[in-house]
Protein backbone atom coordinates (compact mmCIF):
# COMPACT_ATOMS: atom_id res chain seq x y z
CA UNK A 1 0.00 0.00 0.00
CA UNK A 2 1.27 3.48 -0.85
CA UNK A 3 0.71 6.73 0.96
CA UNK A 4 -0.70 9.27 -1.47
CA UNK A 5 -1.08 12.89 -0.38
CA UNK A 6 -3.38 15.29 -2.18
CA UNK A 7 -3.14 19.05 -1.74
CA UNK A 8 -6.39 20.75 -2.73
CA UNK A 9 -5.39 24.38 -3.25
CA UNK A 10 -7.84 25.80 -5.79
CA UNK A 11 -11.25 27.33 -5.26
CA UNK A 12 -14.10 25.44 -6.93
CA UNK A 13 -15.85 26.45 -10.18
CA UNK A 14 -13.27 28.93 -11.55
CA UNK A 15 -11.31 26.01 -12.95
CA UNK A 16 -11.70 22.23 -13.11
CA UNK A 17 -8.85 21.66 -10.65
CA UNK A 18 -10.99 20.95 -7.58
CA UNK A 19 -12.96 18.30 -9.46
CA UNK A 20 -9.86 16.88 -11.16
CA UNK A 21 -8.14 16.34 -7.79
CA UNK A 22 -11.31 14.90 -6.22
CA UNK A 23 -11.54 12.38 -9.06
CA UNK A 24 -7.93 11.35 -8.36
CA UNK A 25 -8.70 10.94 -4.67
CA UNK A 26 -11.79 8.82 -5.33
CA UNK A 27 -9.90 6.65 -7.83
CA UNK A 28 -7.05 6.07 -5.41
CA UNK A 29 -9.63 5.23 -2.73
CA UNK A 30 -11.16 2.53 -4.91
CA UNK A 31 -7.71 0.89 -4.92
CA UNK A 32 -7.63 1.14 -1.13
CA UNK A 33 -4.45 3.17 -0.77
CA UNK A 34 -3.55 5.28 2.27
CA UNK A 35 -4.83 8.72 1.39
CA UNK A 36 -4.21 12.10 3.00
CA UNK A 37 -6.51 14.77 1.55
CA UNK A 38 -5.40 18.24 2.63
CA UNK A 39 -7.31 21.45 1.91
CA UNK A 40 -5.18 24.59 1.98
CA UNK A 41 -4.77 27.95 0.26
CA UNK A 42 -7.85 28.68 -1.90
CA UNK A 43 -8.72 25.00 -1.61
CA UNK A 44 -10.41 25.74 1.72
CA UNK A 45 -13.28 27.30 -0.27
CA UNK A 46 -14.10 23.80 -1.53
CA UNK A 47 -15.19 22.90 2.00
CA UNK A 48 -17.65 25.78 2.50
CA UNK A 49 -21.25 24.78 3.16
CA UNK A 50 -23.97 26.39 1.09
CA UNK A 51 -22.42 26.15 -2.37
CA UNK A 52 -25.05 26.49 -5.09
CA UNK A 53 -23.55 26.47 -8.59
CA UNK A 54 -26.89 25.58 -10.25
CA UNK A 55 -27.07 28.89 -12.11
CA UNK A 56 -23.60 28.24 -13.55
CA UNK A 57 -24.81 24.92 -14.99
CA UNK A 58 -21.94 23.39 -13.00
CA UNK A 59 -22.10 20.30 -10.82
CA UNK A 60 -21.81 20.94 -7.10
CA UNK A 61 -18.30 19.67 -6.32
CA UNK A 62 -18.92 19.87 -2.59
CA UNK A 63 -21.79 17.35 -2.81
CA UNK A 64 -19.25 14.54 -3.03
CA UNK A 65 -17.44 15.52 0.18
CA UNK A 66 -19.82 13.75 2.58
CA UNK A 67 -19.21 10.56 0.51
CA UNK A 68 -15.44 10.59 1.18
CA UNK A 69 -15.94 8.59 4.35
CA UNK A 70 -17.94 5.94 2.39
CA UNK A 71 -14.98 5.69 0.02
CA UNK A 72 -12.71 5.05 3.00
CA UNK A 73 -11.08 8.49 2.84
CA UNK A 74 -10.99 9.44 6.51
CA UNK A 75 -7.73 11.42 6.65
CA UNK A 76 -9.10 14.83 5.64
CA UNK A 77 -7.20 17.89 6.81
CA UNK A 78 -7.64 21.63 6.70
CA UNK A 79 -4.89 24.22 6.99
CA UNK A 80 -6.26 26.51 9.66
CA UNK A 81 -4.08 29.47 8.66
CA UNK A 82 -5.46 29.37 5.10
CA UNK A 83 -9.00 29.39 6.48
CA UNK A 84 -8.33 32.27 8.85
CA UNK A 85 -6.48 34.30 6.20
CA UNK A 86 -9.72 34.18 4.18
CA UNK A 87 -11.87 35.38 7.06
CA UNK A 88 -13.57 31.99 7.44
CA UNK A 89 -14.10 29.73 10.40
CA UNK A 90 -14.53 26.00 10.89
CA UNK A 91 -18.26 26.30 11.69
CA UNK A 92 -18.87 27.26 8.04
CA UNK A 93 -17.62 23.93 6.73
CA UNK A 94 -19.70 21.18 5.16
CA UNK A 95 -17.87 18.19 6.63
CA UNK A 96 -15.82 17.56 9.75
CA UNK A 97 -12.09 17.88 9.10
CA UNK A 98 -8.94 17.77 11.18
CA UNK A 99 -7.25 21.15 11.38
CA UNK A 100 -3.52 21.33 10.83
CA UNK A 101 -0.73 23.82 10.22
CA UNK A 102 2.12 24.13 7.74
CA UNK A 103 4.48 22.10 9.94
CA UNK A 104 1.96 19.26 10.10
CA UNK A 105 1.63 19.34 6.30
CA UNK A 106 5.42 19.23 5.92
CA UNK A 107 5.47 16.14 8.12
CA UNK A 108 2.74 14.49 6.06
CA UNK A 109 4.63 15.29 2.85
CA UNK A 110 7.78 13.72 4.24
CA UNK A 111 5.87 10.51 4.96
CA UNK A 112 4.27 10.33 1.49
CA UNK A 113 5.21 8.12 -1.43
CA UNK A 114 3.60 10.48 -3.91
CA UNK A 115 2.13 13.96 -3.74
CA UNK A 116 -0.39 15.59 -6.05
CA UNK A 117 -1.35 19.24 -5.86
CA UNK A 118 -4.06 21.03 -7.85
CA UNK B 1 -23.00 2.57 -36.12
CA UNK B 2 -26.29 3.58 -34.50
CA UNK B 3 -26.98 3.12 -30.84
CA UNK B 4 -29.13 0.41 -29.35
CA UNK B 5 -32.65 1.10 -28.24
CA UNK B 6 -35.04 -0.33 -25.74
CA UNK B 7 -38.69 -0.63 -26.78
CA UNK B 8 -41.09 -0.59 -23.86
CA UNK B 9 -44.44 -2.43 -23.71
CA UNK B 10 -46.22 0.91 -24.27
CA UNK B 11 -44.21 1.46 -27.46
CA UNK B 12 -41.84 4.10 -26.04
CA UNK B 13 -38.40 3.87 -27.62
CA UNK B 14 -35.51 4.58 -25.23
CA UNK B 15 -32.05 5.03 -26.76
CA UNK B 16 -29.06 3.49 -25.03
CA UNK B 17 -25.35 3.82 -25.60
CA UNK B 18 -23.24 0.82 -26.53
CA UNK B 19 -22.83 -0.18 -22.91
CA UNK B 20 -26.53 -0.01 -22.18
CA UNK B 21 -26.59 3.32 -20.34
CA UNK B 22 -29.43 5.75 -21.05
CA UNK B 23 -28.58 8.40 -23.63
CA UNK B 24 -30.99 10.79 -21.88
CA UNK B 25 -31.15 10.46 -18.09
CA UNK B 26 -34.66 11.97 -18.04
CA UNK B 27 -36.00 8.90 -19.85
CA UNK B 28 -35.66 6.88 -16.68
CA UNK B 29 -38.70 5.59 -14.84
CA UNK B 30 -39.82 2.33 -13.23
CA UNK B 31 -40.81 0.72 -16.52
CA UNK B 32 -37.45 1.58 -18.06
CA UNK B 33 -35.72 -0.06 -15.10
CA UNK B 34 -37.88 -3.16 -15.49
CA UNK B 35 -37.08 -3.37 -19.20
CA UNK B 36 -33.32 -2.83 -18.66
CA UNK B 37 -33.36 -5.51 -15.96
CA UNK B 38 -35.24 -8.06 -18.03
CA UNK B 39 -32.75 -7.45 -20.84
CA UNK B 40 -30.10 -8.47 -18.29
CA UNK B 41 -32.17 -11.52 -17.33
CA UNK B 42 -33.07 -10.03 -13.95
CA UNK B 43 -36.63 -9.96 -12.71
CA UNK B 44 -36.99 -7.07 -10.28
CA UNK B 45 -38.32 -7.94 -6.83
CA UNK B 46 -38.98 -5.53 -3.96
CA UNK B 47 -35.47 -6.38 -2.69
CA UNK B 48 -34.01 -5.19 -6.00
CA UNK B 49 -36.10 -2.04 -5.90
CA UNK B 50 -34.93 -1.01 -2.46
CA UNK B 51 -31.34 -1.13 -3.72
CA UNK B 52 -32.10 0.64 -7.00
CA UNK B 53 -33.80 3.43 -5.10
CA UNK B 54 -30.80 3.66 -2.78
CA UNK B 55 -28.36 4.04 -5.69
CA UNK B 56 -30.53 6.85 -7.01
CA UNK B 57 -30.47 8.45 -3.60
CA UNK B 58 -26.66 8.05 -3.50
CA UNK B 59 -26.46 9.97 -6.78
CA UNK B 60 -28.90 12.61 -5.50
CA UNK B 61 -26.89 13.02 -2.30
CA UNK B 62 -23.35 13.02 -3.68
CA UNK B 63 -23.50 13.56 -7.47
CA UNK B 64 -21.48 10.37 -7.96
CA UNK B 65 -22.14 7.01 -9.54
CA UNK B 66 -20.82 4.84 -6.73
CA UNK B 67 -17.98 2.35 -6.82
CA UNK B 68 -18.76 -0.98 -5.16
CA UNK B 69 -17.21 -0.36 -1.74
CA UNK B 70 -19.00 2.94 -0.99
CA UNK B 71 -22.27 1.52 -2.34
CA UNK B 72 -21.96 -1.52 -0.07
CA UNK B 73 -21.34 0.73 2.95
CA UNK B 74 -24.23 2.98 1.99
CA UNK B 75 -26.59 0.00 1.62
CA UNK B 76 -25.40 -1.35 4.97
CA UNK B 77 -26.10 1.95 6.63
CA UNK B 78 -29.65 2.13 5.25
CA UNK B 79 -30.73 -1.53 5.20
CA UNK B 80 -28.64 -3.04 7.96
CA UNK B 81 -25.29 -4.71 8.11
CA UNK B 82 -26.59 -8.07 6.88
CA UNK B 83 -27.36 -6.44 3.52
CA UNK B 84 -24.28 -4.20 3.44
CA UNK B 85 -22.22 -6.93 1.79
CA UNK B 86 -21.10 -7.16 -1.79
CA UNK B 87 -22.25 -10.79 -1.80
CA UNK B 88 -25.82 -9.67 -1.11
CA UNK B 89 -25.71 -7.22 -4.02
CA UNK B 90 -24.08 -9.82 -6.29
CA UNK B 91 -26.78 -12.33 -5.45
CA UNK B 92 -29.37 -9.81 -6.57
CA UNK B 93 -27.60 -8.18 -9.51
CA UNK B 94 -24.75 -10.47 -10.57
CA UNK B 95 -21.05 -9.91 -11.15
CA UNK B 96 -20.31 -6.18 -11.10
CA UNK B 97 -23.10 -4.95 -8.86
CA UNK B 98 -22.26 -1.24 -8.63
CA UNK B 99 -22.13 -0.87 -12.41
CA UNK B 100 -25.30 -2.89 -12.98
CA UNK B 101 -27.31 -1.19 -10.25
CA UNK B 102 -26.20 2.26 -11.47
CA UNK B 103 -27.18 1.39 -15.03
CA UNK B 104 -30.59 0.01 -14.02
CA UNK B 105 -31.08 3.04 -11.80
CA UNK B 106 -30.58 5.40 -14.71
CA UNK B 107 -27.40 7.00 -13.40
CA UNK B 108 -24.88 8.51 -15.81
CA UNK B 109 -22.21 6.24 -17.15
CA UNK B 110 -19.21 6.50 -14.77
CA UNK B 111 -16.69 8.97 -16.16
CA UNK B 112 -13.80 6.65 -15.40
CA UNK B 113 -13.86 2.94 -15.98
CA UNK B 114 -11.71 1.41 -13.29
CA UNK C 1 13.53 11.34 3.21
CA UNK C 2 12.73 14.60 1.54
CA UNK C 3 10.61 16.35 -1.02
CA UNK C 4 11.61 18.03 -4.27
CA UNK C 5 9.42 21.11 -4.58
CA UNK C 6 8.95 22.10 -8.22
CA UNK C 7 7.83 25.67 -8.92
CA UNK C 8 6.90 26.67 -12.47
CA UNK C 9 5.20 30.04 -11.95
CA UNK C 10 6.68 33.53 -11.98
CA UNK C 11 6.91 34.95 -8.44
CA UNK C 12 5.57 38.22 -9.84
CA UNK C 13 2.33 36.66 -11.10
CA UNK C 14 1.68 33.86 -8.68
CA UNK C 15 2.22 33.11 -5.02
CA UNK C 16 3.26 29.52 -5.86
CA UNK C 17 6.80 30.15 -4.63
CA UNK C 18 5.55 31.72 -1.39
CA UNK C 19 3.21 28.78 -0.82
CA UNK C 20 6.08 26.43 -1.57
CA UNK C 21 8.36 28.20 0.93
CA UNK C 22 5.66 27.78 3.59
CA UNK C 23 5.83 23.99 3.24
CA UNK C 24 9.53 23.42 2.67
CA UNK C 25 11.18 21.35 5.38
CA UNK C 26 14.87 20.96 6.21
CA UNK C 27 16.46 18.55 3.76
CA UNK C 28 13.99 19.43 1.00
CA UNK C 29 15.03 21.04 -2.27
CA UNK C 30 13.39 23.57 -4.53
CA UNK C 31 13.65 23.30 -8.30
CA UNK C 32 12.64 26.32 -10.36
CA UNK C 33 11.43 25.48 -13.87
CA UNK C 34 9.64 27.33 -16.69
CA UNK C 35 8.53 30.79 -15.49
CA UNK C 36 9.54 29.73 -12.00
CA UNK C 37 13.18 30.48 -12.88
CA UNK C 38 12.34 34.20 -12.83
CA UNK C 39 12.67 33.88 -9.06
CA UNK C 40 16.34 32.94 -9.51
CA UNK C 41 17.16 36.56 -10.21
CA UNK C 42 15.79 37.59 -6.83
CA UNK C 43 18.25 37.78 -3.99
CA UNK C 44 15.27 37.39 -1.63
CA UNK C 45 14.97 33.72 -2.51
CA UNK C 46 18.42 33.06 -1.11
CA UNK C 47 17.43 34.97 2.03
CA UNK C 48 14.25 32.94 2.51
CA UNK C 49 16.04 29.61 2.45
CA UNK C 50 19.28 30.54 4.16
CA UNK C 51 19.84 28.60 7.35
CA UNK C 52 16.97 26.19 6.56
CA UNK C 53 19.04 23.37 5.00
CA UNK C 54 17.15 23.78 1.75
CA UNK C 55 18.93 23.64 -1.60
CA UNK C 56 17.69 25.63 -4.60
CA UNK C 57 18.09 24.63 -8.22
CA UNK C 58 17.00 26.18 -11.49
CA UNK C 59 16.63 24.51 -14.87
CA UNK C 60 19.41 25.88 -17.03
CA UNK C 61 17.48 25.80 -20.34
CA UNK C 62 14.71 27.87 -18.81
CA UNK C 63 17.17 30.44 -17.45
CA UNK C 64 18.93 30.69 -20.82
CA UNK C 65 15.68 30.94 -22.77
CA UNK C 66 14.65 33.94 -20.70
CA UNK C 67 18.06 35.55 -20.64
CA UNK C 68 18.18 35.61 -16.87
CA UNK C 69 20.87 34.30 -14.61
CA UNK C 70 20.88 33.23 -11.03
CA UNK C 71 21.51 36.22 -8.76
CA UNK C 72 23.19 34.14 -6.15
CA UNK C 73 25.56 31.23 -6.37
CA UNK C 74 23.38 29.43 -3.85
CA UNK C 75 21.04 28.62 -6.74
CA UNK C 76 22.53 25.77 -8.73
CA UNK C 77 21.81 25.34 -12.41
CA UNK C 78 20.80 21.87 -13.58
CA UNK C 79 20.06 20.43 -17.01
CA UNK C 80 17.39 17.84 -17.78
CA UNK C 81 19.62 15.01 -16.58
CA UNK C 82 20.16 16.91 -13.34
CA UNK C 83 16.36 17.25 -13.03
CA UNK C 84 16.02 13.47 -13.37
CA UNK C 85 18.74 12.96 -10.75
CA UNK C 86 16.92 15.27 -8.35
CA UNK C 87 13.74 13.22 -8.80
CA UNK C 88 15.71 10.06 -8.03
CA UNK C 89 17.46 11.56 -4.99
CA UNK C 90 14.28 12.80 -3.30
CA UNK C 91 11.63 10.53 -1.88
CA UNK C 92 8.83 12.38 -3.65
CA UNK C 93 8.15 15.50 -5.68
CA UNK C 94 5.53 18.19 -5.32
CA UNK C 95 4.65 20.25 -8.38
CA UNK C 96 3.22 23.46 -6.93
CA UNK C 97 0.35 24.71 -9.12
CA UNK D 1 14.45 3.50 -11.17
CA UNK D 2 10.82 3.22 -12.35
CA UNK D 3 9.26 6.60 -13.08
CA UNK D 4 5.81 7.67 -14.27
CA UNK D 5 4.72 11.08 -15.51
CA UNK D 6 1.39 12.89 -15.22
CA UNK D 7 0.91 15.66 -17.76
CA UNK D 8 -1.72 18.33 -17.15
CA UNK D 9 -0.82 20.99 -19.72
CA UNK D 10 -1.86 21.35 -23.35
CA UNK D 11 0.92 21.62 -25.93
CA UNK D 12 1.56 25.12 -27.19
CA UNK D 13 -0.39 26.76 -24.35
CA UNK D 14 1.87 26.21 -21.38
CA UNK D 15 5.38 24.89 -21.26
CA UNK D 16 4.64 21.88 -19.09
CA UNK D 17 4.20 19.34 -21.89
CA UNK D 18 7.55 20.36 -23.41
CA UNK D 19 9.29 20.17 -20.03
CA UNK D 20 7.82 16.70 -19.56
CA UNK D 21 9.01 15.55 -22.98
CA UNK D 22 12.56 16.74 -22.28
CA UNK D 23 12.45 15.12 -18.83
CA UNK D 24 11.17 11.86 -20.30
CA UNK D 25 13.98 11.74 -22.88
CA UNK D 26 16.59 12.49 -20.22
CA UNK D 27 15.21 9.81 -17.89
CA UNK D 28 15.29 7.21 -20.67
CA UNK D 29 18.80 8.26 -21.66
CA UNK D 30 19.92 7.82 -18.05
CA UNK D 31 18.65 4.24 -18.11
CA UNK D 32 15.49 4.69 -16.04
CA UNK D 33 12.31 2.88 -16.92
CA UNK D 34 9.24 4.96 -17.77
CA UNK D 35 6.34 2.86 -16.52
CA UNK D 36 3.59 5.08 -17.88
CA UNK D 37 2.90 8.59 -19.16
CA UNK D 38 -0.59 9.62 -18.08
CA UNK D 39 -2.23 12.57 -19.81
CA UNK D 40 -4.87 14.26 -17.66
CA UNK D 41 -7.18 17.25 -18.11
CA UNK D 42 -5.78 19.60 -20.81
CA UNK D 43 -2.80 17.26 -21.14
CA UNK D 44 -4.90 15.01 -23.38
CA UNK D 45 -4.43 17.54 -26.20
CA UNK D 46 -0.88 16.18 -26.53
CA UNK D 47 -2.44 13.03 -27.97
CA UNK D 48 -4.46 14.81 -30.66
CA UNK D 49 -3.39 13.41 -34.03
CA UNK D 50 -5.26 16.14 -35.93
CA UNK D 51 -3.09 19.04 -34.78
CA UNK D 52 -1.05 20.90 -37.40
CA UNK D 53 1.99 22.94 -36.33
CA UNK D 54 3.75 25.66 -38.35
CA UNK D 55 6.79 24.32 -40.24
CA UNK D 56 9.20 26.44 -38.22
CA UNK D 57 8.01 25.23 -34.82
CA UNK D 58 8.66 21.91 -33.13
CA UNK D 59 5.55 19.76 -33.57
CA UNK D 60 5.12 18.71 -29.95
CA UNK D 61 2.31 16.29 -30.77
CA UNK D 62 4.52 14.52 -33.31
CA UNK D 63 7.45 14.56 -30.88
CA UNK D 64 5.36 12.75 -28.23
CA UNK D 65 4.07 10.25 -30.74
CA UNK D 66 7.56 9.44 -31.96
CA UNK D 67 8.98 9.13 -28.43
CA UNK D 68 6.11 6.84 -27.44
CA UNK D 69 6.69 4.65 -30.52
CA UNK D 70 10.48 4.63 -30.33
CA UNK D 71 10.53 3.50 -26.69
CA UNK D 72 7.22 1.62 -26.76
CA UNK D 73 6.03 3.77 -23.86
CA UNK D 74 2.71 3.09 -22.20
CA UNK D 75 1.00 6.40 -22.98
CA UNK D 76 -2.53 6.73 -21.62
CA UNK D 77 -4.99 9.57 -22.00
CA UNK D 78 -7.68 9.91 -19.33
CA UNK D 79 -10.99 8.96 -20.92
CA UNK D 80 -13.12 11.47 -19.02
CA UNK D 81 -10.73 14.33 -19.88
CA UNK D 82 -10.36 13.15 -23.48
CA UNK D 83 -14.05 12.80 -24.30
CA UNK D 84 -14.79 16.34 -23.08
CA UNK D 85 -12.00 17.72 -25.24
CA UNK D 86 -12.77 15.78 -28.40
CA UNK D 87 -9.81 13.41 -28.20
CA UNK D 88 -11.52 10.21 -29.37
CA UNK D 89 -10.50 6.90 -30.88
CA UNK D 90 -12.60 5.15 -33.52
CA UNK D 91 -14.60 3.22 -30.89
CA UNK D 92 -15.47 6.32 -28.91
CA UNK D 93 -16.27 8.32 -32.06
CA UNK D 94 -18.70 5.59 -33.10
CA UNK D 95 -20.13 5.21 -29.59
CA UNK D 96 -20.97 8.90 -29.37
CA UNK D 97 -21.75 9.35 -33.09
CA UNK D 98 -18.98 11.90 -33.66
CA UNK D 99 -17.60 12.62 -37.14
CA UNK D 100 -13.95 11.75 -36.60
CA UNK D 101 -11.45 9.91 -34.46
CA UNK D 102 -8.68 12.23 -33.30
CA UNK D 103 -6.37 10.37 -30.96
CA UNK D 104 -2.87 9.45 -32.06
CA UNK D 105 -3.03 5.61 -32.26
CA UNK D 106 0.16 5.20 -30.19
CA UNK D 107 -1.85 6.39 -27.15
CA UNK D 108 -4.44 4.38 -25.21
CA UNK D 109 -7.62 5.88 -23.83
CA UNK D 110 -8.40 4.62 -20.34
CA UNK D 111 -9.46 5.66 -16.88
CA UNK D 112 -7.82 7.15 -13.80
CA UNK D 113 -7.35 3.56 -12.63
CA UNK D 114 -4.32 3.53 -14.95
CA UNK D 115 -2.93 6.51 -13.07
CA UNK D 116 -3.43 4.74 -9.72
CA UNK D 117 -1.77 1.65 -11.19
CA UNK D 118 1.17 3.84 -12.22
CA UNK D 119 1.46 5.12 -8.63
CA UNK D 120 1.47 1.57 -7.30
CA UNK D 121 4.09 0.33 -9.74
CA UNK D 122 6.48 3.29 -9.92
CA UNK D 123 9.17 4.54 -7.56
CA UNK D 124 8.42 8.13 -8.55
CA UNK D 125 5.50 9.94 -10.18
CA UNK D 126 6.23 13.44 -11.47
CA UNK D 127 3.50 15.94 -12.40
CA UNK D 128 3.98 18.50 -15.18
CA UNK D 129 1.98 21.51 -16.29
CA UNK D 130 -0.07 22.00 -13.13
Amino acid sequence: MKTLTFLARSAPYGSSKAKALLDMVLSAAVFEQKIQYIFLDDGVYQLLAGQDPSSLAAKNVSAALPALELYGVDQVFLDLASLQARGLSTDQLLIPVTTCNAADISKMLAASDMVFSL
Amino acid sequence: MGNAALVLPDGRRITLDQDGYLTRLNDWDGEVAEALASHDGISLTPEHWVVINLVRQFYQDFGLSPATRPLVKYVGRHLGEDKGKSLYLMTLFGGKPALTISRLGGLPRPANCF
Amino acid sequence: MSTLHIVNKSPFRSDALQRCLALVAPGDSILLIEDGVLAASLSTLADSVSGRSVTCYALIDDLAARGVSAADTCIRSVDATGFVNLIVEHRNSLSHG
Amino acid sequence: MIISLVIHGAPGTTQGAQTALTFCRAALAAGHRIYRVFFYEDGVHNANALSVWPQDEQDLNAAWASLVREHELDAVVCVASALKRGVLNADEASRYEKPAASVEPAFDISGLGQWVDACLNSDRVVSFGV
